[in-house]
């Protein structure tokens, strides 16, 4: 298991770049939540549940810079706002789908964190925990066996609650025995909904899994920014270069409920004072602020720009068409002429 | 003191741990979080130690509840949602229907599935599986529709030596209340007939009985006198009920609202059709959601499900026959 | 030269994988070894790096083999026996099923089920999983009776850009011969009349057709023509050739290999009845396994599921309605 | 991970004892396989597959000699014949069953393997694997609930291919978080019906997966009966004593095919040749004669009695009446007036 320290010697002018880069991603996914979160909470506008990554944006992000759209896979899962914004993402997927605007990637058939663009490369969760493993090791797969995987990887993340699920260990296992680019980093948020690690697992921690499946493990204080980036860097370079599944722990805590209508009372106070509990975000900031990249209120300046573009989005989705039944395709099958008359 | 379908379900709970030791409930966030629902609300504090927080595992949450049941326990498992108790399949119907056939060692489980759409909720929070899991042998299915069978029903799986999956819906969770609770009911296996009639037949169950009524009411109005029967437990199904049903009738829909290749409504009219062809006066007819996921935008959920204007048509339509 | 159902089901991998670069197999011993029945024998050689053995993983598997399709790939999964499809049961239902609905990206993925009963075999080893399958959405079910079928069949579902459950009937493996391979057949979602006739029709799918021949044939011998229809694919069900054998028949029985609740035969019972009500002389009857797990021994399993016997038993009955 | 390396000074009276017990409950179950598998070949008398446990014995019977029927529970799987034998079930179930005569505890309803009484604590295996670990765990649960568990424990064995299934991982890490006294016995014989562990597993060994579950790990040469004993004892004792779950991993091979219609060709001869390709039956033969705990006549002896005894039996059952269709009870439900007509 390896822990990457960042030293002073590490904050290269170009490391700096990456910092603020990853930071911008971060701003924009705290910022596009809030906004969900906002409408959400004011009713009426969001259709269905709202869940979040807050606190989750440096790991999240962390990852998904290190991904070029067009070229790797990535399935995020419900706390990677983040990561998605880093990949590529529009911005109009994200209100589009979580206010239910017919244009959107999903049509209003699926919903908020189950949308993606499978064709490219961006996959759309089930909800079922541990699924999506599985599945973007069969992208990897495919790739390396039509011979145009190159330096591609797969990545995709997990909650600690979610190492518990059987396809979580059958997809980590099989990945391992192919030897196959993919990177799972696992945000343990301490907690799966309201269940404790100590009622989820009885290991110290869970990089510790990564022996048994004989892959490489990192461990990260996922509330520092730069570690995170230091890391997925180091572990999507040894992927890409042939070193088989890895697995990357973060420990942080979520900054919110499981989902909007939480409050998370369970979270003792004792947790959420401790380093676990700082905002990887504000972290990031001040060390902006002290090493001199950029000044308070030039971050609050592109705060600003991103408010205004996220508002603007939002202000055309409201107009868009809502889903019309007696336009919908009611056919679950691609191929035309597959569907049968159900007599009613 | 007026009572939720999910008050019920959670006095039921109380109920079974007070009255039976053996009883224990397992789930996810069942504890002193009280469930996602809120159907354990509080009992982990009432019952200490028998309340337990499961890791997300459905095929060994399952698993534990079939070994419990061995050594004598009558576990009550909870889904999170009956969605995911797809996970928990296998053990399911492989460990758990097959026990007492194999073996002669009965297997008293009761795995309670939150079933059942709801606006907004998607593919997979709104699954109704009781078809899937009646396909299989050695399973009970219960699917109650009010407030007084969700409270007795589930009592009564807790009593039944035989593993029940007791689907309990979660549009009726907060929408559905009783004044106060009724005395036990009828057994499962047993339909009722909620509301009598002459000209047709609905047959219904869990949160499609309500829409039944709803659509009665209508066609009341034009002078239709619709008998509404609620299945209750979708295995055993009550066959015999439907026959004297139809026997008065003569007309028959039924009505589901899982998908519609096969299931509940299919078994229904191939019993029917078999054994009370000589009643029927028009072919029995049913109705489902349609054959594709359930749809996340409330715009295209309401109508993939029946509603109380679909099967006002349907039963229309049956009468013109 | 002659063949059976087996080699046709490899003779169609072989094809598949010679003429689509985008096909591979994956499953569990089916590499070197050839698969626990043989169906895969010298592919690997053939086929370097196309014939992959996997992990006892099938969750996992199917994941694999979804996530192949979405880059691109025409990926053949055999499942060791349908059976142990139940640990995998979520993909394929939630994952495969779902996909180009969600996402209108197709899951172009073959799932090959051994399924079945043969004497011996037991409760896991024996089961078919069609009407599981087929009661969700996204998923077509298909189940070849004849050797031509076979191979036609697995390349049409390799070719459908939908995710096909291809239940392939492990007592027709070695069988069932023919004495050349025929040309390509109907397409999928098309029914067959095997065997033409007027006094009565019946429905029958996989192992089931030839059981069903069999009765046709003694039936003959008391001056009866029994007409045979082979359903060829279970979803899409063919409805209009069974309304035009109705029309010819008056009189349906519907035989199923699968367990009795709901599935098949209730399927096709509910849509004979809705739809051609005023064609039936008597109502349409069914005839499934029994409504316990698969047994083993052979006296038992003998009983267990439709034979010969049973069939032309049903079948007299319904003559004489 | 713990080795135990079995010493001169190890050879105590006692452990002479045991290690005789268990060699004539690996006797017998070895001279009952080879009888099934004779009948097998034969023709005619075996109803079903038959998997045997040859080369297992030591593992799987120095397991079964730590256990107490009526106080334990015992989950055997398709190579544990000696477990069974020294867990004390009958020779008249493995006969019954086998020959599918009705009397047998399965009534010709399930098959060889899978025959059990859960009553007694012996489980009845279902054929998908992993499954029977969370049952196990589910057993044990109950007990420690009922304030009845003292300190029984739960044991069940896995193959190497077995350990790829998710029912397996969320059984395992369960019993963990629950802490049961648990024993997993993984029977590492190098090959899942014909997949080698290269194509199964990317670990070194199973046993590094023991720290990921935060579980107790031991590893033995399972073709050495007196390292199987040592170890097991030590594990058990751990479990009674409240150390929670053990996992034991044993290297051997298994000396028969999958099934006895397999000639296992894909077995390399240099693996056969190899430590591992050890007949564990031998070696404790050759052992107890060399420590002159009996004598090779003696041995002989013993093995000629329990061959008449197993004649015996197999005369007996072949009269036995086999299942009638028209007495069974056609009722998957144990509950009378649940079942249901099906109009046929
Ligand atoms: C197989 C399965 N079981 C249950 C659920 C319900 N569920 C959704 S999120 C969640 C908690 C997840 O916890 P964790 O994996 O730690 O992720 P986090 O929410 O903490 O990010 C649960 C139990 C599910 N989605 N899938
Ligand atoms: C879930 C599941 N998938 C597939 C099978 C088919 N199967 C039976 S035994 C076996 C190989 C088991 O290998 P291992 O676990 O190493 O045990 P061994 O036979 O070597 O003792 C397979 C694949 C099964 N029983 N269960
Ligand atoms: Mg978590
Ligand atoms: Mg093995």
């Amino acid at each position: 298991m390896t822990t990457l320290e960042v030293a002073d010697a590490d904050w290269t002018p170009e490391f700096g770049r990456k910092y603020m880069a990853a930071f911008q991603v971060m701003q924009r996914a705290r910022l596009m939540e809030n906004k969900i979160g906002a409408l959400y909470r004011s009713g009426g506008q969001v259709v269905g549940g709202v869940y979040l990554g807050r606190g989750q944006e440096a790991f999240s992000g962390g990852l998904g810079v290190q991904l070029q759209k067009g070229k790797d896979i990535y399935a995020p899962l419900i706390r990677d706002q983040a990561g998605r914004v880093a990949f590529g993402e529009e911005e109009l997927d994200f209100f589009r789908t979580y206010l239910g605007a017919a244009p959107g990637p999903m049509r209003g058939r699926d919903g908020n964190i189950h949308r993606g663009r499978p064709k490219e490369g961006l996959l759309a969760m089930i909800s079922h925990l541990g699924s999506m493993v599985s599945v973007v090791a069969g992208c990897l797969l495919a790739r390396r066996m039509a011979g145009r995987l190159g330096d591609a990887v797969g990545a995709t993340s997990i909650g600690d609650g979610g190492t518990s699920t059987g396809a979580f260990h059958e997809a980590l296992n099989l990945a391992a025995v192919e030897k196959l680019p993919l990177i799972v980093s696992v945000a343990n948020n301490q907690f799966a909904y309201s269940t404790p690690n100590d009622r989820q697992f009885a290991c110290e921690t869970l990089v510790d899994r990564a022996k048994g499946y004989g892959v490489r493990g990192w461990s990260v204080d996922a509330t520092d920014l730069a570690q995170c980036l230091k890391t997925f860097e180091a572990a999507v370079a040894e992927a890409r270069a042939g070193g088989g599944p890895q697995l990357v722990e973060g420990c942080l805590l979520r900054l919110s409920g499981h989902g909007e209508h939480d409050d998370a009372a369970y979270v003792p106070d004792a947790i959420r004072h401790s380093r676990l509990g700082q905002d990887c975000l504000l972290r990031a900031e001040k060390q902006i602020v002290a090493r001199g990249l950029a000044s308070e209120s030039e971050i609050e300046q592109w705060a600003a720009r991103v408010q205004k573009e996220i508002d603007a989005v939002v202000v055309q989705v409201a107009r868009e068409p809502r889903p019309d039944p007696y336009r919908e395709r009611w056919e679950a099958f691609s191929v035309r002429g597959m569907v049968e008359g159900f007599a009613e | 003191m007026s009572l939720t379908y999910l008050e019920a379900i959670r006095e039921a709970q109380y109920e079974a741990l007070n009255t039976r030791p053996e009883v224990f409930l397992y789930g996810q966030d069942i504890g002193t979080f009280g469930g996602a629902f809120k159907a354990t609300k509080g009992l982990s504090k009432e019952f200490p130690g028998r309340v337990i927080d499961s890791p997300i595992s459905e095929d060994a949450m399952v698993g534990v509840a079939i070994g419990a049941a061995i050594e004598g326990a009558r576990p009550i498992l909870e889904m999170q949602f009956a969605d995911f108790s797809s996970v928990g399949f296998n053990q399911i119907v492989n460990q758990a229907g097959t026990l007492f056939w194999r073996t002669q060692t009965p297997c008293p489980i009761t795995i309670r599935l939150p079933s059942g759409g709801t606006p907004g909720s998607g593919p997979f929070h709104s699954q109704s599986m009781e078809s899937i899991y009646a396909h299989y042998p050695g399973l009970v299915i219960v699917t109650p529709a009010t407030v007084d069978d969700a409270y007795w029903m589930l009592l009564d799986s807790v009593d039944l030596d035989d593993p029940v999956i007791f689907c309990e819906h979660k549009f009726l969770y907060y929408h559905l209340k009783a004044d106060a609770l009724g005395g036990r009911g009828l057994p499962i296996g047993k339909a009722r007939i909620v509301r009598p009639g002459r000209h047709a037949t609905v047959v219904a169950y869990s949160a499609m009985v309500h829409e039944a009524l709803r659509a009665a009411d209508e066609l009341a109005l034009d002078g239709y006198q619709i008998e509404v029967v609620d299945l209750r437990s979708v295995k055993p199904l009550d066959t015999e009920t439907l026959l004297g049903s139809i026997a008065r009738t003569g007309r028959i829909l039924c009505v589901g609202e899982s998908f519609p290749w096969g299931g509940v409504t299919a078994e229904v009219v191939a019993r029917i059709t078999a054994e009370a062809f000589h009643l029927l006066d028009a072919p029995p007819m049913r109705l489902n959601s349609k054959d594709t996921p359930i749809p996340y935008h409330p715009n295209l959920w309401k109508a993939h499900r029946p509603t109380v204007t679909t099967i006002t048509e349907s039963l229309k339509h049956l009468l013109r026959y």
